[in-house]
């Protein structure tokens, strides 16, 4: 109880800080310099129309790939951790499995729900695709694509639970991107203005789907690698969880 | 290097891409990510050469072909290349050590070491503040990963409680970022700066935010269980990385946030920091786990360099000298401490006894110790030198009191625990397999490399001169490297050593110099020949022993303040390391170095605010201080000397640390060391003369407590029953004689003191050496169980009753010369009280001394002794050499005081009184003394009473030793029966209210309030994740109090 | 029209506080996840009123798709904890 | 518009820090950090906005010349984006932790992680 009071008390400090940062905000209504530039020169300088994509993959270059990094640093601590667990629950488990061998598939799917994710799978990866290939023409991108390429992993995850994927593929995916995508930043300082420039390719005309220099193909390989590093993530956590069922 | 800063990152992260694509064979894993860890050092490290060798102007790296504040922009100068370094050269030897947890847990555990290396550099370089988030981040989530590799099941617990603090931190961080942006209009951290965040509307607050985050992630005190637990659980060479690594990038982010901030700011960083310095090291001082241990020091030094940064406004252009060198101090011996923690197998310091045995690695903690703890010549001693005397110059002293509290609470448990090294015993004989982890050691020793060449590039760059360059030091430190020789080389070496320097340095000496130099270095020869007398190697010995005799004699010669003061610290250093090998001196040691850097810290703090910002203030300079400050200088300094005289308040070091020492450290710290003190003293006054402080005069204070010394120094000796302590304790008195003459501030008197420098020298040499070597072989030291030792000891005997003729002041040896001189000087002053305080205590002096006769060589000899076997000749040689000194010195003292007297004319000029010098006869105004006729008169007196005494015993019955009888009592203890046991009793009744511990009780409840302090309110840390994030909760808000507290919230 | 979309965000700003209250307060974990999860596919709909549909695709599938079905697979491993 | 995301994001804010202070389940610790995370990405966003303009993507109504006046601040969208993402890393990672040490001590009770202390 008292604990609780403790919070109550200092969250009121917070509300404090937080009310002073309310009243006193006000909105723009001018761009204010940062964002004016973007607006003056994304068409012209990266020749993205979607100028959020703009600043994702050139302008803030950086920070995305620290973003992307962190999904990969989560996949690995992920595989990790679980990678030991999984080994303790087969050591543990070696001595009851013949007993348990009849419970491996608990729940065997409906064979309407394995069809029609099998139909459906295509159609995600397909939509995923278009996602982040146009990331730089519409809203969406490689973040949002990736998710909904693991989405489709995911499906087949949920008909099947029991499906085995390949860890071997889908960490080639991510690594590949990973370092594809750093070359095409280095790339940038020997050719065009600096890391992560996009100006590697003609920036085209605004809104066609070959402009905006390298951005599609970067934000196709960000989709790729984030798609492959949530994919990792959700299979490493649902094997254990097999293994686990097993064990019990 | 263009662009390098992108190269380093790059690699990093393109390794640990790679890792994933390559197939999955854990030794090419292992190399590759070894191969970019060191690509990445050598990248910095070109940085860094480019800096020293062209110093150019930092390097903006643009990325995305637009300039900041529209595209993120890094920037490389010296402090990022330097950080850059260290951290991935730490990430790099932590990698090499965790060589079997990486290899066991695979590429993905080698893919996040990289990311976490790369991670910290980008915090490093970056200039934008949203990217300062994202690779905070990812240090984060690394760190939350890399705790795993833990053998211990804890660290589980330890990172998610970490987890769910930083998820604190990123929300209140991230609302920082947002609103000063909208507040600037850029992420730029320069670029706010420029836009003067603080000032805008909304402003204010969100520079706030982002600044207690970044705080918070140094783990402010008390703030933060949460690191404390990391460092306790995680992979030592991890905690290593933790510490050293993270720790420093941090701070780097938090000073240029303080860019941002402002000057207001400055004084809540220096005030958080502080804070988290002194409570951090109380709590540590309480601590009995290694690693937390290890954990709470590291979040003091970030403290403690935070208060740095918050100084930066006075530090100018010395800012990246000062707070790099505290940093890379710390950061270098703690993840050295961390690397060597690996070799311990139990988590309590007492276990840290198995590196018994391994030299080089004691010698590796040792330079740890050092190098954390500022001592000369590392770095750290340079940097706090430099800040101090900044600090004091602008009036700063809240802040260096601090600093320096912090700083000595911080040696007190760091040379405790290496006591515990020395000391403690070894519970199970398991010594830590060395063999078994050579690239192991090889890590540490990369830590010793690294903070030595720290050393010598500190030396070479302040604006001192280098230490590293004095010969005497240099010699010492040689004796590290030969440490293995046999102790007659050993002990040959380190003799022609102090000869020569002696014999090559002596046409520069002038008088003063001469007495103290050929009583440090020819002296100091003759006392280590007992050294010969040893057996094996005695490793530690010669570099203790060697370090302490190059201080003395640094400090002799010193010009500067901060020569001065570098001597003092090595030869405090030194005499430490001395006196901790006695058998059971592991307790007095700490006292003793407790007291001494208690009292180097007020040396220090005087001669900062003496100097007034002075670079290289010199000692003569101090005669030209100020009024305000003088009287303050004054009594610092004084104070910083009389710790090493031990002047009574501050002398419960002195009796154990002497008593335990070895049979040839006894003399050397007694005899030797202690002039140290009274050269300071000497140095003091001769610049400084009389100040008055509220209206008293210190010189007068002085007089008082070298009575009040002597008096209860010889009081508390003559109630000893162990032969040495009772020594120790009249070297109090000693001490006290030599302070009083000093204090009566004319020429006897410190023609008197000076007197007493070579008497004591001489007789407490000889007198340690002589009792030393009884106590050798008859294998204790308490007198009651000795006696009847003249036939068996018969040239032991003759030293120790020339040494107790010398020091009572009888005629006819150089102890009445002194007396003389002394009953001369008093008469001159017209302090009667303290004097009759001198008075009394002369005949105390024999009541302890005479015993040293009587109970040890006279009396019944004891059965268990009846084998012995006169002292070793390696220790009587220097023994009769000391005779044969007394007795020249009885006979012609003018030989060196008729140099003195003329020396110290000039400093008494206006006054009359000096002493005539005529012949072999001295006359002064009350009296003449020739010591040759006394030396004949007393011959003469003593031939006479031998003959009749020898005549008048010829008739004499020898008694049978069990001829005694008792009447019927039954002695409750078995040496209750010997004669000599609690000799005085009589007088304890009658004057032993004086003895009583008054001040050993005072010093004794201090630390116990402390320790009991530190013990109770660490409950605080209650190991519970989420009251952890309550307390950084509590933290953020108690900040905003503060600052809305002192700003009104606004500008 | 501008009116209707602020009464509209107006709503759903309540709904998520009422939604973020539940799900601290429930006392099943999988219902707090939920409401979690709603609560961020709320917001995505408050992001496209703020004229961020990039923001909105992406805390749709990620915020609340994605996340939710981590909480699911781990509170499917740590069931029988389910009430604290 | 702003103003009404902003309070709600202080509000989710607060909401989720209460329950992640007071909840002694970790599972339901991590979804009030969840839902503290969505008050963050809305308060970003909403400092971000303004009012009576368009998303800043270029297209047939918003001709390049005249975004100036007509979209609004694209920098915070990427902000928040990276912070969405950011946030489900850490949170996947909270949750595996969570996992680990329910397999280690059969508990998500958070006070029973205690060991290390003082």
């Amino acid at each position: 109880m008292t604990r609780r009071f403790f919070v109550v008390l200092l969250l009121l400090g917070l509300i404090a800080i937080f009310a002073n940062l309310l009243f006193n905000y006000a909105m723009d209504s001018e761009l204010n310099q940062t964002a004016r530039y973007y607006a003056k020169h994304t068409a012209t300088d990266i020749g993205a129309a979607n100028i959020v994509t703009a600043i994702i993959v050139t302008y803030r270059g950086l920070d995305t790939l620290g973003e992307v990094t962190v999904l990969f640093l989560t996949a690995s601590i992920i595989g990790l951790v679980l990678a030991r667990s999984k080994n303790k629950a087969q050591a543990d488990a070696q001595p009851t499995q013949r007993s348990n061998q009849h419970k491996t598939r608990p729940f065997p799917s409906g064979e309407l729900l394995t069809t029609g994710s099998d139909l459906l799978v295509p159609l995600i990866l397909l939509l995923g695709a278009y996602v982040f290939i146009n990331g730089h023409l519409t809203p969406g991108g490689g973040f949002q694509g990736g998710a909904i390429l693991a989405s489709a992993a995911l499906l087949l995850l949920l008909t099947n639970p029991s499906r085995h994927f390949s860890h071997q593929l889908i960490s080639k995916v991510e690594s590949t991107s990973g370092l594809i995508f750093i070359v095409l930043g280095i790339l940038g300082i020997f050719f065009a203005g600096g890391f992560l420039d996009n100006r590697l390719l003609p920036t085209g005309t605004l809104g066609s789907i070959f402009s905006a220099g390298i951005i599609p193909v970067i934000y196709s390989f960000i989709g790729l690698k984030v798609g492959a590093e949530f994919t990792s993530m959700m299979i490493n956590l649902a094997e254990t969880e097999k293994k686990q069922e097993k064990n019990k | 290097m263009v662009n390098g800063a992108l190269y380093l990152v790059a690699i990093g992260l393109g390794a640990a891409f790679l890792l994933g694509i390559l197939p999955d064979r854990r030794e090419l894993s292992y190399k590759i990510t070894l191969t970019s860890l060191s690509l990445m050092a050598l990248i910095a490290a070109s940085y860094v050469w480019s800096f020293a060798q062209n110093g150019v102007l930092p390097e903006q790296i643009y990325t995305a072909g637009s300039r900041p504040p529209f595209a993120i922009n890094l920037r490389v100068g010296m402090a990022e290349a330097v950080l850059s370094l260290l951290i991935s050269l730490s990430g790099l030897f932590s990698a090499l050590y965790m060589r079997d947890s990486l290899l066991k847990q695979g590429r993905r555990a080698m893919a996040v070491l990289l990311v976490f290396v790369m991670a910290l550099c980008g915090i490093v370089f970056t200039r934008d503040m949203f990217n300062l988030f994202v690779f905070s981040e990812l240090s984060v989530i690394s760190t939350g990963g890399l705790v795993l590799l833990s053998h211990d099941s804890r660290a589980l617990g330890a990172g998610f409680k970490y987890l769910m603090v930083s998820q604190l931190l990123s929300i209140l961080l991230l609302i920082g970022i947002i609103f000063a942006y909208h507040a600037t209009g850029t992420l730029n951290i320069d670029g706010m700066a420029e836009a003067r965040l603080n000032t805008l509307v909304g402003g204010s607050l969100s520079f706030f935010l982002m600044f207690v985050v970044i705080v918070a992630e140094l783990k402010p005190f008390p703030a933060n269980g949460w690191g404390l637990d990391i460092y306790e659980s995680a992979h030592p060479a991890f905690s290593a990385l933790f510490s050293a690594a993270s720790g420093a990038a941090m701070l780097f982010a938090a000073d240029k946030l303080l860019l941002i901030g402002g000057t207001q700011w400055l004084g809540i960083a220096t005030a958080i920091g502080l804070f988290t310095f002194i409570g951090s090291n109380i709590f540590a001082l309480v601590q009995e786990n290694d690693r937390r241990l290890l954990g709470y020091s590291s979040v003091a030094q970030l403290g403690l360099i935070l208060a740095v940064i918050g100084q930066r406004d006075l530090l100018g252009d010395h800012y990246h000298y000062i707070a790099g060198g505290i940093l890379l101090a710390h950061a270098v011996s703690k993840a050295g401490f961390f690397w060597l923690s690996g070799f311990i197998e139990e988590r309590n310091l007492g276990a840290w006894a198995s590196l018994r045995g391994h030299s080089p690695l004691i010698f590796a903690f040792v330079t740890f110790i050092a190098l954390l703890t500022g001592l000369p010549p590392f770095p750290g001693f340079y940097a706090k030198w430099d800040l101090l005397m900044m600090l004091a110059s602008e009036g700063r002293f809240w802040v260096l009191g601090l600093i320096l509290l912090g700083a000595l609470i911080e040696a007190a448990y760091l040379f405790r625990w290496f006591g515990y090294i020395i000391k403690r015993d070894i519970e199970d004989e398991v010594k830590p397999s060395l063999l078994s982890h050579p690239f192991k050691v090889d890590v540490v020793f990369s830590a010793v490399i690294a903070a030595w060449s720290l050393a010598y590039i500190w030396g070479a760059i302040s604006q001192h001169g280098n230490l590293l360059h004095s010969i005497p030091l240099l010699f010492a430190l040689g004796f590290v490297l030969i440490d293995t020789l046999p102790v007659k080389i050993k002990n040959s070496i380190a003799i022609a050593g102090m000869i020569l320097w002696f014999i090559y340095q002596y046409p520069s000496y002038d008088a003063l110099q001469v007495i103290f130099s050929s009583i440090i270095l020819l002296g100091g020869a003759l006392i280590l020949l007992a050294g010969y007398h040893e057996k094996g190697s005695r490793p530690g010995f010669y570099p203790a022993a060697m370090l302490m005799f190059a201080g003395l004699i640094m400090l002799i010669v010193a010009q500067g303040s901060f020569d001065f003061f570098a001597a003092w610290e090595t030869l405090t250093v030194g005499s430490y390391f001395l006196i901790l090998r006695g058998k059971k001196s592991e307790p007095h040691a700490l006292s003793y170095i407790v007291f001494s850097l208690g009292g180097a810290f007020l040396i220090l703090a005087g001669f900062a605010i003496a100097a007034q910002g002075t670079v290289n203030f010199q000692l003569k300079a101090l005669a030209d201080v100020a009024s305000p400050y003088a009287a303050w200088v004054f009594l610092l300094l004084a104070i910083g000397f009389m710790t090493k005289t031990a002047a009574v308040g501050v002398h419960i070091w002195l009796p154990g640390a002497h008593a335990e020492a070895e049979t040839d450290v006894s003399p050397m710290v007694s005899g030797i060391l202690l002039k140290a003190g009274l050269f300071g003293l000497f140095v003091l006054l001769m610049n400084m003369g009389k100040q008055q402080l509220y209206g008293v005069e210190l010189s007068h204070v002085l007089l008082w407590i070298g009575a009040i010394s002597a008096l209860l120094g010889n009081l508390m000796a003559i109630f000893q029953e162990d032969a040495k302590r009772l020594l120790a304790y009249s070297s109090i008195g000693q001490m006290g004689y030599a302070v009083f003459g000093m204090a009566m501030m004319n020429q006897l008197g410190w023609l008197m003191a000076l007197m007493f420098v070579i008497n004591h020298f001489i007789y407490k040499s000889l007198l340690f050496l002589s009792i030393g070597g009884v106590a050798k072989r008859t294998g204790t030291r308490e007198m009651y169980r000795m006696g009847g030792l003249i036939t068996l000891m018969p040239l032991s005997f003759i030293a120790v009753l020339i040494g107790i003729i010398a020091v009572s002041g009888v005629p006819p040896l150089s102890g009445f010369g002194g007396r003389w001189i002394f009953y001369n000087a008093i008469m001159t002053t017209e302090y009667r009280l303290p004097m009759v305080l001198i008075f009394l205590s002369g005949p105390i002096a024999f009541l302890y001394l005479f015993r040293l006769i009587h109970t040890i060589f006279l009396g019944q000899l004891k059965d268990e002794f009846r084998q012995i076997r006169e002292a070793p000749f390696w220790i009587l040689l220097p023994q009769m050499v000391f005779v044969a000194a007394l007795l020249i010195f009885a006979v012609v003292p003018g030989l060196v005081l008729r140099r003195v007297d003329a020396y110290l004319a000039p400093f008494f000029a206006s006054q009359s009184g000096g002493l005539n010098w005529e012949g072999l006869t001295i006359s002064s105004d009350f009296g003449y003394w020739s010591p040759v006729s006394i030396m004949i008169i007393i011959a003469a007196i003593f031939a006479s009473l031998f003959a009749w005494l020898v005549f008048v015993n010829r008739k004499a019955q020898k008694v049978k030793q069990f001829n005694i009888a008792f009447s019927a009592e039954r002695p409750y203890r078995p040496e209750t029966t010997h004669f000599a046991w609690n000799f005085f009793a009589p007088y304890r009744k009658a004057l032993g209210f004086l003895t009583q511990p008054f001040v050993t009780r005072f010093w004794e409840s201090l630390t116990n309030f402390l320790h009991g302090g530190a013990e109770f309110s660490r409950r605080f840390y209650t190991g519970n994740g989420q009251t952890y994030a309550i307390h950084l909760l509590g933290f953020v808000v108690a900040i905003y109090l503060l600052w809305v507290g002192m700003t009104g919230g606004r500008l | 029209m501008n009116n209707i979309l602020i009464g509209i965000a107006i709503l759903l700003a309540i709904s998520m506080i009422g939604a973020a209250v539940v799900a601290i307060r429930v006392k099943r974990p999988a219902i707090a996840i939920l409401a979690a999860g709603m609560i961020s596919l709320f917001a995505s709909i408050l992001f496209l009123f703020l004229a961020a549909p990039d923001v909105a695709m992406t805390e749709a599938a990620i915020g609340s798709g994605l996340t939710t079905f981590l909480f699911f697979f781990v509170l499917g491993r740590v069931r029988g904890d389910e009430h604290d | 518009m702003s103003w009404v995301a902003l309070t709600t994001g202080f509000i989710l804010i607060l909401i989720g820090l209460y329950g992640a202070l007071t909840n002694r389940n970790i599972l339901r610790i991590i979804v009030s950090f969840s839902i503290a995370n969505t008050g963050v990405n809305l308060i970003i966003v909403a400092v971000g906005y303004m009012a009576s303009r368009t998303a800043p993507i270029l297209d047939k109504t918003v001709a390049p010349t005249e975004a100036l006046e007509r979209i609004i601040d694209p920098l915070p969208q990427a902000l928040v984006l990276t912070a969405i993402v950011i946030g489900v890393g850490v949170t996947a990672l909270m949750l595996t932790y969570a996992f680990k040490l329910y397999e280690v001590k059969g508990t998500l009770d958070i006070s029973s992680y205690k060991e290390l202390k003082w």
